[in-house]
């Protein structure tokens, strides 16, 4: 068994780069489903406007980074509002829908043959990344402690990424605190009473999913600028349901849930996994073969989080009595 | 107000044993109940109660005192941490409500009581759910009773008034001939009006021979019918006695029946 | 990769820029496999794993590389939908794998050809068809034996133009295999004189595909292209249903589609008289015999042709280079492939280099000459035609090679 | 160099083609331009084909032979241009399209055929040759068709979703995988027993049935015992369709398939609709189940019931209604109809491990804009996004088909926030 | 324990204008800072609301009754522009507010409660209260980052609340989810937020249904002292005592219009109120020879039920 390999890929997973994407993408998830109450299940869409809008304006339009950052930005802002007008109306399940079936035709529209030659297709777009890692003060090397370490690129983009991750959380924490978060929450519990005491229940709606779907966005950097790729599966439902499961696994409305759940999620992957293949590579299960180890580690990882979820419904860091006033 | 007090009127007992003397018969008893939703949190501190064949019993004290608690324990949609709710000599501590309802024990609810996206009539269907032979017969008792539902029957009952719905509830209780009735402030949100058909109608329940155990916040009236009454405080029996009893003692009224009414 | 930046330049380059152990080799050839177990291309996944295990077996058998067995670790690829691939990348790296072998989706292998080749390693796809990589910057560590998209079309639609069919439709799978190939059918049946009356990129997850024929039945094409994978079943199934069966419309499949497989199930005589294009020069019949000892379960031999050619020629540039270090194995790679005494097994060519011979590596999937942007530069297409069984027979109707560019 | 190699393996190539098949002698070094002429199948002798390069330098003039074919070598690959001379042709023929120049491209060591479809020229006010092409109505026809076929199964789906969301308000996005997991099922009897497809299916229904009434009672059941709260049993669904899809993978393989039985049925044309006998059958059945399976929720006593638990699972326990019991009939039922969702699209498409999860976005659209929870709303809903799937393709992209129906979704709520048979909640 | 002596001023000034008023349905009020026409809400066949002409006056206490399902509510939602009405104009403080959004009507001054109340459940009953309260700096975004923009009201806000709830007897509570307290609790919460917001006026739809007659005795006092604060309260209540102990004025509706309006006395005693809404025993609690007589009709008519059953 090699344990090294599986301690420190599991390690480099808890702090690397898919806890920054999915902790970020998760951070949003969390202001909008967590404080909000939104059911916003098109995440995926802004990490991919983000990503493509990043993109296709270093790439196709020849901007440089600053600018791509910024379309980017705006795009996600766009998407907010467009996704906002006319769904914010909704009751929360059918939002749910509504958002998913938005990210979807995002999805499907960036993918599609007929927009190839602005945003390429189902390969997407690559080659917007150079800028980035031209800022990269770190000169070439080896950072870390023995086995654990990234390369000076890895370790540029993590310092960046954390720093994000931590102001977002910061960001979070202050907000969430003030009578601005209190309105938040107050909606996520009955937007009518809400509206009877004389607040814009629309107008914080939107701000809310301005602000997750940003802080989102910046996830869809992160992924095209640590992959130097965007390509449109990645931003798929399937991500939207990761965050959500990050958010649950973590706490809901919780400062740190997302980030400590977005490592969870990563640890369970990667050690599930990785153990998985030694084990069989070692002859510790004789029925299966190394090639069969993909879908019985997802097996696996999904009764994880089936039994994470059994043992602490509320979350790592969740309130028990906020479970036990929702339950039915 | 706390029960430890020294007993001031005829009303107020303290004693478990004198109270429970009465309790030989009963048909339904609790047995030092302790309840509560959260972990920790104990809402019932060991409250007791019997009721005996053919008994109308009141319910009254403070918001918040576990009013509502207790019913629900006793008809297990509460967990009972203690104690024990015996129901004609048989233990049914937190045993299913509907298993309950096979016994002969109905429910009205405080809140949430009708089904919104069910019509009236399925409703009061839901009712007889036990004994759907019966709803025919049923529907045209409380038809008569409540003339503005039978209007309605067709109508969701999500989109009721505060006070239609209550009729609803209470309707819905109706609906099978229950041995055992409780009700959990049955009378409010309705019109004086129908607040006299509910009494009334608890009255005469309870004259053919249904033991009821009524919950109310419009206590005169209720200690005006009831045999006995119960004070709840926090939990506990604060008081105990006969309607009578309990509706005239200077404490109780100060405490929890106020003056208004009487002026 | 990176248009001029060849192997050998990139050799002096690559190994400072990357901090990773495994560019210094470690006397052991490691093999990273990074292929789908999961995910929406999963079912490619045992054909091409058992590629590479047929492949190790016959090298292993022949004494390993360098003296040594050669090492493997076999990683999931998944799909573009999660990040598996990276985090295999991770462990490959991190058990100091030489060369990897993926991924089979073009933009999995866009994901991580950044890590790879920073890390000194080979990434070598036997999968990807994306024209990207050809100019993609790699530091001269990507290499493909993927089936050359370029050629393939042109043959098919050389075929369907000689075949008569003036009037052509075609049914894409809409990813960079399918589309790329589509247009080059496009072109070289509409050169020709053909014409293209309907073509449709459709979504190979979508729910059904009855508006994709439906469309395609709206024109009534002569000849009709069927692209894409296994789902390929599907549309036929739908092709028959809407009235425009193989017994009065032409079909034709290409590699990822043509199979003795996955339409046995089929009617007698549904799939009869169609043509298939597949690359490679030899008859597959045998290859797959050797190929089910391996995996007895196998049902699908796409790409296992390219896998098993991908792990030998790293493992007969290795023994050319001496070194087990992924540059070197980069720089040697072309070499074996072209120019040189032709050889066809493991053995036969490390017999041949053990001589201080120079060799030429022919593979089963072809001739696989690389150049300079580590891409196949001549390739053969093999044409054949399903019978009464819905089965295609062994032998080709026929063989056409040429250079892939053009 | 090159170019001896390409020699060399084209050689190589031919040796094992003129070895395997020596009777389609080819020249394998041919370069150069080559077709056949024919006429409704008859060879055309003796036209006249001149070939010249991109810039019009002349390279030769070859007329046709007896067999209608012509050949042209040239030394340079590249771009050429072959005129037809129209002339030359038989009387009364032309060439199809019009135009009688091509422009092909000859590729080193390759030969490229170049088309000139003929056909006999049409008699002045004649009318034009029936091409087989179907008009506007006759696609939209077919496409409604496919519409509702596909509609019906996705209502299916939605049914099963919609009951056991409707009685625990327990959005499952496992249920894709309870789909698979029945269309598997009947797999494993049908090619795995060799049972006959409908017997497998019966049997496959019912051990749905069995597996959902089983995993409520011995999962969800307890985690509602629990007190667990919806939105984490949501998650855990997403855990739990992790789960069943890998295991159906490891277990299924990751290929398509299909059953032994009505597998690639020939269409019977009805009207301007081809359908597969198969498809009309399994209208009929879907149609049947869900109307039944409808009526009973809103006739019978469970389903009155189930609809009681829905609103309020305590008051319904107060009314004698025994809630566990209650949801797992639900679960058992919902099940089962998965299954037979699943069934019907394997049996219309085919069976994959991804096969619920593919579709389940379109189920949950279908749910939604029907009005969530209700069981009518579901059928609706789902033909909704079933036909336009199918009929916006007479506009849009096929690939952007299902964009199509998820913006419909997202108008008609626009408009009806709460779902086209949806009841909006009264305030106050 | 407030008493009448010192609620008089206001107390007094309200008698005084509506002293001649004539009791007629849509009398107009001297001041009035509600003034509804016309207003019309249909449910399919039924006409829930259909109010031809009301007036509601300043700083008074009026109080709407009117039978189960005669439109109170519905009424309710249509002028707090929580449901839209199919016809009709209000104004507010002479400005007109048909299809002015919710959240505005609020800010205007004019502030509901719920008959089925609405706690949030998972915000502490100190913050519940905390959201009533208007102009909050620490609600726009951008300043609520900064908790020196809005420590300072935000403790204001705070004492502010505790009074209330210690008023509504809630205090111990205060730190507890919404989501936990007994019906009767959540009532009290509904209208101590209410009044956190400081309306103008306040519409209290069914407060004291469920509370406690010795806590609804206080509080009557406290709503005494909000009309002496100059803020007018609209209630709709069941509880014929407290409309007689507080309220100056009653309006009544059946079935969707006003059919009477006059002080408390006068209206108690109108014929068609008792007919459709207080029937026969309202004025006093049923003395006891009245529940005799009542047992011995509804013992007869069991008797002769049980007497058919036998006989069939
Ligand atoms: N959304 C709705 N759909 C259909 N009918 C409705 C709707 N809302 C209210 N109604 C009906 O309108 C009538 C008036 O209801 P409203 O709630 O205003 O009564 P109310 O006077 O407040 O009664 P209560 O004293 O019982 O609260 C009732 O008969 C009710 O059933
Ligand atoms: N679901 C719940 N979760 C947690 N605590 C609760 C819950 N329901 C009630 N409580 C608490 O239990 C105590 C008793 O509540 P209960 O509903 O029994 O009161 P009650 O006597 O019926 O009051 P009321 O007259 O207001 O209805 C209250 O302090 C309340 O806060
Ligand atoms: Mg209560
Ligand atoms: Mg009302």
């Amino acid at each position: 068994m090699d344990w090294l390999t599986i301690i420190t890929t599991t390690v480099h997973a808890a702090i690397g780069w898919e806890s920054v994407v999915y902790g970020l993408a998760a951070i949003g998830v969390n202001i909008h489903f967590g404080y909000t109450g939104l059911l916003n299940f098109g995440q995926a869409a802004f990490m991919a406007v983000a990503g493509y809008g990043l993109a296709v304006a270093v790439t196709v339009m020849n901007l440089p980074f600053w600018m791509g950052i910024v379309i980017g930005l705006a795009a996600a802002a766009i998407l907010a509002l467009l996704l906002g007008i006319p769904t914010l109306q909704l009751r929360a399940d059918y939002l749910a829908i509504v958002t998913i079936a938005a990210a979807e035709i995002v999805r499907l529209v960036f993918r599609s043959v007929y927009f190839k030659d602005i945003f390429g297709g189902s390969d997407g777009r690559r080659g917007f990344t150079g800028d980035f890692y031209a800022m990269n003060p770190f000169p070439p090397g080896h950072y870390g402690i023995g086995p654990f370490g990234f390369d000076e690129r890895v370790i540029w983009f993590l310092a960046v990424g954390w720093s994000v991750v931590l102001l977002s959380c910061l960001v979070v924490y202050l907000l969430m605190k003030s009578p601005w978060g209190r309105v938040l929450k107050a909606i996520r519990e009955d937007e009518d009473a809400v509206r009877a005491l004389g607040k814009n229940v629309f107008s914080y709606k939107m701000q809310s999913l301005m602000l997750g779907g940003i802080i989102g966005c910046l996830a869809g950097f992160f992924y095209g600028l640590y992959n130097g790729a965007v390509q449109p599966d990645i931003f798929g439902t399937e991500m939207t349901f990761f965050a959500y499961t990050i958010v649950i696994l973590g706490g809901a409305a919780r400062v740190f849930g997302p980030v400590v759940g977005a490592m969870i999620f990563w640890v369970l992957f990667v050690f599930v996994g990785n153990t998985l293949a030694e084990l069989v590579r070692n002859g510790f299960i004789p029925f299966m073969t190394t090639t069969q180890v993909g879908p019985i580690r997802y097996a696996l990882v999904g009764l994880g989080f089936i039994l994470l979820l059994v043992i602490r419904p509320q979350g790592i860091f969740g309130d028990k009595r906020e479970i036990a006033i929702n339950a039915r | 107000m706390n029960a430890e007090e020294p007993a001031e009127s005829k009303a107020a007992i303290t004693d478990r044993s004198a109270h429970l003397a009465g309790a030989e018969d009963a048909v339904l008893r609790c047995d030092e109940l302790i309840a509560g939703y959260l972990p920790g949190v104990n809402i019932l501190n060991g409250s007791d109660l019997y009721v005996k064949q053919a008994e109308l019993i009141g319910i009254i004290g403070p918001n918040g005192a576990g009013k509502s608690t207790l019913l629900k324990a006793m008809f297990g949609l509460v967990n009972i941490r203690s104690g024990k709710v015996l129901l004609k000599g048989e233990d049914i501590t937190n045993m299913k409500a509907h298993s309950l309802v096979s016994r002969g024990v109905g429910y009205v609810p405080q809140t949430n009581n009708v089904f919104p996206s069910l019509t009236i009539e399925e409703n009061l269907e839901m009712g007889a759910f036990q004994v759907p032979g019966k709803f025919k017969e049923r529907f045209e008792f409380v038809a008569e009773l409540f003339p503005a539902l039978a209007e309605r029957r067709k109508q969701r009952a999500g989109s009721l008034s505060g006070g239609e719905r209550q009729m609803v509830a209470m309707a819905r209780a109706l609906m099978t001939e229950p041995s055992v009735l409780l009700l959990d402030e049955p009378s409010a949100g309705l019109s004086p009006k129908l607040q006299d058909l509910v009494f009334i109608q608890a009255q005469q329940i309870n004259k053919a021979g249904v033991t009821v155990i009524m919950v109310e916040q419009n206590a005169r009236r209720c200690l005006q019918i009831c045999h006995r009454g119960y004070v709840l405080d926090q939990g506990r029996n604060a008081y105990t006695g006969t309607g009578q009893q309990l509706a005239n003692d200077p404490k109780v009224i100060q405490l929890y029946l106020g003056t208004l009414a009487k002026a | 990769g990176g248009g001029g930046d060849t192997a050998t330049q990139t050799s002096q380059s690559a190994a400072p820029a990357s901090s990773a152990p495994a560019a210094q080799g470690d006397g052991t050839l490691t093999l990273g496999t990074l292929l789908p177990q999961t995910g929406s291309l999963a079912f490619l996944g045992p054909p091409e794993f058992a590629g590479v295990d047929l492949a190790l077996k016959e090298i292993n058998e022949a004494g390993g590389v360098l003296g040594k067995p050669v090492a493997k670790f076999d990683t999931d690829s998944g799909d573009t939908t999660t990040n598996i691939a990276s985090q295999s990348v991770d462990k490959l790296l991190a058990q100091k794998a030489d060369a990897i072998i993926g991924a089979a989706s073009s933009s999995v292998s866009e994901s991580v050809i950044d890590k790879i080749t920073g890390a000194g390693v080979v990434h070598f796809s036997p999968a990807n068809t994306s024209d990207k990589f050809t100019t993609i910057a790699d530091k001269g560590l990507y290499f493909r034996t993927s089936p050359p998209d370029k050629l393939q079309g042109r043959v098919l639609g050389d075929l369907v133009v000689a075949d008569g069919n003036d009037t052509v439709g075609i049914m894409a799978m809409q990813d960079s295999y399918g589309t790329g190939l589509a247009d080059q059918v496009q072109k070289t049946v509409t050169d020709g004189g053909a014409e293209v009356v309907e073509r449709v990129d459709y979504d190979p997850k979508a729910a059904d595909f009855s508006a994709d024929v439906a469309k395609l039945k709206a024109k009534n094409p002569k000849g009709i292209v069927l692209i894409g994978f296994e789902e390929t079943a599907k549309v036929v199934q739908e092709l028959v249903k809407q009235g425009l069966p193989a017994d009065k419309h032409k079909w034709y499949m290409v590699d990822g589609n043509t199979s003795n497989t996955n339409y046995i199930k089929m009617p007698k005589g549904t799939l009869d008289g169609v043509k298939g294009t597949i690359p490679g020069a030899a008859a597959p019949e045998e290859f797959q015999k050797k190929l089910l000892s391996v995996n007895k379960d196998l049902e699908d031999f796409s790409y296992a042709p390219e896998s098993y050619d991908a792990a030998n020629l790293i493992a007969l540039a290795a023994e050319a280079a001496k070194s087990d270090a992924g540059v070197d194995i980069a720089a040697k790679l072309a070499e074996v492939s072209k120019g040189g005494e032709k050889c066809t097994s493991f053995k036969a060519c490390v017999d041949l280099l053990k001589a201080g011979k120079d060799i030429d590596y022919e593979g089963v999937s072809g001739p696989v000459e690389f150049n300079e942007a580590g891409d196949p530069a001549v390739a053969t297409i093999g044409i054949y035609q399903y019978g009464d069984d819905n089965k295609y027979a062994t032998k080709a109707l026929e063989y056409r090679t040429g250079n892939i560019a053009g | 160099m090159r170019r001896a190699v390409i020699a060399f393996t084209a050689f190589l190539g031919g040796l094992i083609f003129l070895l395997a098949v020596p009777a389609h002698a080819d020249p394998a070094d041919c370069q150069g331009l080559r077709g056949t002429l024919k006429l409704q199948g008859q060879p055309v002798n003796g036209a006249k084909i001149s070939v010249t390069t991109e810039g019009g330098q002349p390279v030769e003039e070859v007329t046709s032979n007896a067999q209608g074919t012509w050949d042209v070598q040239v030394d340079e690959p590249g771009k050429y241009k072959v005129t037809l001379d129209p002339s030359s042709l038989p009387a009364d023929s032309e060439v199809r399209g019009g135009s009688n120049v091509r422009t092909p491209t000859v590729y080193e060591g390759n030969c490229s055929t170049v088309l000139f479809a003929l056909q006999p020229k049409a008699a002045p006010g004649a009318a034009p040759e029936d091409t087989g092409q179907s008009t506007f109505w006759e696609q939209a026809a077919q496409l409604t068709f496919e519409g509702v076929n596909l509609g019906l199964i996705i209502a299916l789906g939605a049914l099963g979703l919609s009951l056991i969301y409707g009685t625990t308000g327990l959005t499952n996005f496992a249920h894709g995988e309870l789909i698979t997991l029945g269309a598997v099922i009947a797999y494993a009897f049908n090619v795995g027993f060799g049972l006959q497809l409908i017997p497998a299916a019966i049997i496959a229904i019912i051990v749905s049935g069995a597996l959902g009434y089983g995993q409520d009672r011995l999962f969800w059941g307890q985690l509602r015992k629990r007190g667990t709260g919806t939105i984490a049993m949501m998650i855990i669904s997403i855990g739990m369709a992790i789960l069943l899809r890998n295991l159906i993978q490891f277990f299924f393989g990751a290929q398509n398939d299909s059953y032994t039985d009505y597998n690639t049925q020939a269409g019977i044309e009805i009207g301007p609709i081809s359908a597969a006998p198969k498809n009309l059958w399994a209208i009929g059945i879907e149609l049947a189940v869900l109307i039944v399976v409808g009526i009973a929720l809103m006739k019978t006593r469970t389903g009155k019931a189930a609809r009681a638990v829905a609103d309020n699972p305590a008051l319904a326990a107060s009314s004698g209604i025994n809630v566990d019991r209650i949801i797992r009939i639900i679960w058992a039922s919902g099940s089962a109809i998965a299954a037979l969702a699943g069934i019907m699209l394997g049996l219309s498409q085919s069976l994959k491990f991804t096969m619920g999860q593919d579709i389940l976005l379109l189920i949950f659209a279908g749910v939604t804009l029907g009005g969530l929870g209700t069981a009518f709303g579901a059928l609706v809903g789902s033909l909704v996004v079933g036909i336009f799937i199918q009929v916006s393709t007479l506009w849009v992209p096929p690939e952007l088909k299902s964009v199509g129906a998820l913006a419909v979704l997202i108008i008609v709520l626009l408009f009806r926030p709460q779902g086209i048979l949806g009841r909006r909640e009264r305030i106050g | 324990m407030p008493d009448d002596t010192m609620t008089t001023s206001r107390k007094a000034s309200a008698l005084a204008a509506f002293k001649d008023m004539p009791r007629e349905p849509g009398v107009p009020k001297p001041d009035p800072i509600l003034v509804v026409d016309k207003v019309v809400r249909r449910f399919g066949g039924l006409t829930a609301v259909d109010v031809d002409h009301v007036e509601i006056q300043r700083g008074s206490i009026t109080a709407l009754i009117g039978p189960n399902g005669a439109g109170k509510t519905t009424f309710f939602n249509q002028l707090t522009g929580f449901d839209t009405a199919d016809a009709g104009a209000w104004t507010f403080n002479g400005r007109a507010m048909n299809g002015v959004p919710a959240h505005k009507v609020a800010r205007n001054g004019m502030v509901r409660t719920f008959q089925l109340t609405k706690a949030l459940s998972r915000l502490t009953v100190l913050e519940n209260m905390r959201l009533g309260a208007q102009k909050q700096k620490g609600e726009s975004f951008w300043r609520a980052m900064i908790p020196a923009f809005w420590r300072g009201q935000e403790d204001e806000i705070t004492e502010r609340a505790e009074e209330l709830l210690v008023r509504f007897k809630l205090d111990a509570k205060r730190e507890d989810f919404a989501g936990s307290l007994s019906g009767g609790q959540r009532k009290l919460l509904e209208m101590a937020r209410a009044l956190m917001v400081e309306p103008e006026l306040v519409m209290l739809d069914e407060p004291m249904a469920g509370v406690n007659p010795a806590l609804t005795q206080s509080l009557l006092g406290h709503v005494k002292d909000l009309r002496e604060q100059g803020m007018t309260v609209l209630f709709v209540e069941h509880d014929m005592d407290m409309v007689r102990d507080i309220s100056d004025w009653v309006i009544v509706m059946a079935q969707g219009t006003v059919i009477a309006e006059g002080p408390p006395s006068t209206i108690m005693s109108d014929e068609r109120v008792i007919d459709a809404y207080l029937g026969a025993h309202h004025d006093a609690p049923l003395s006891d020879t009245e529940l005799e007589s009542q047992l011995h009709e509804a013992e007869a008519a069991l008797e002769a039920e049980i007497e058919e059953e036998t006989q069939k």
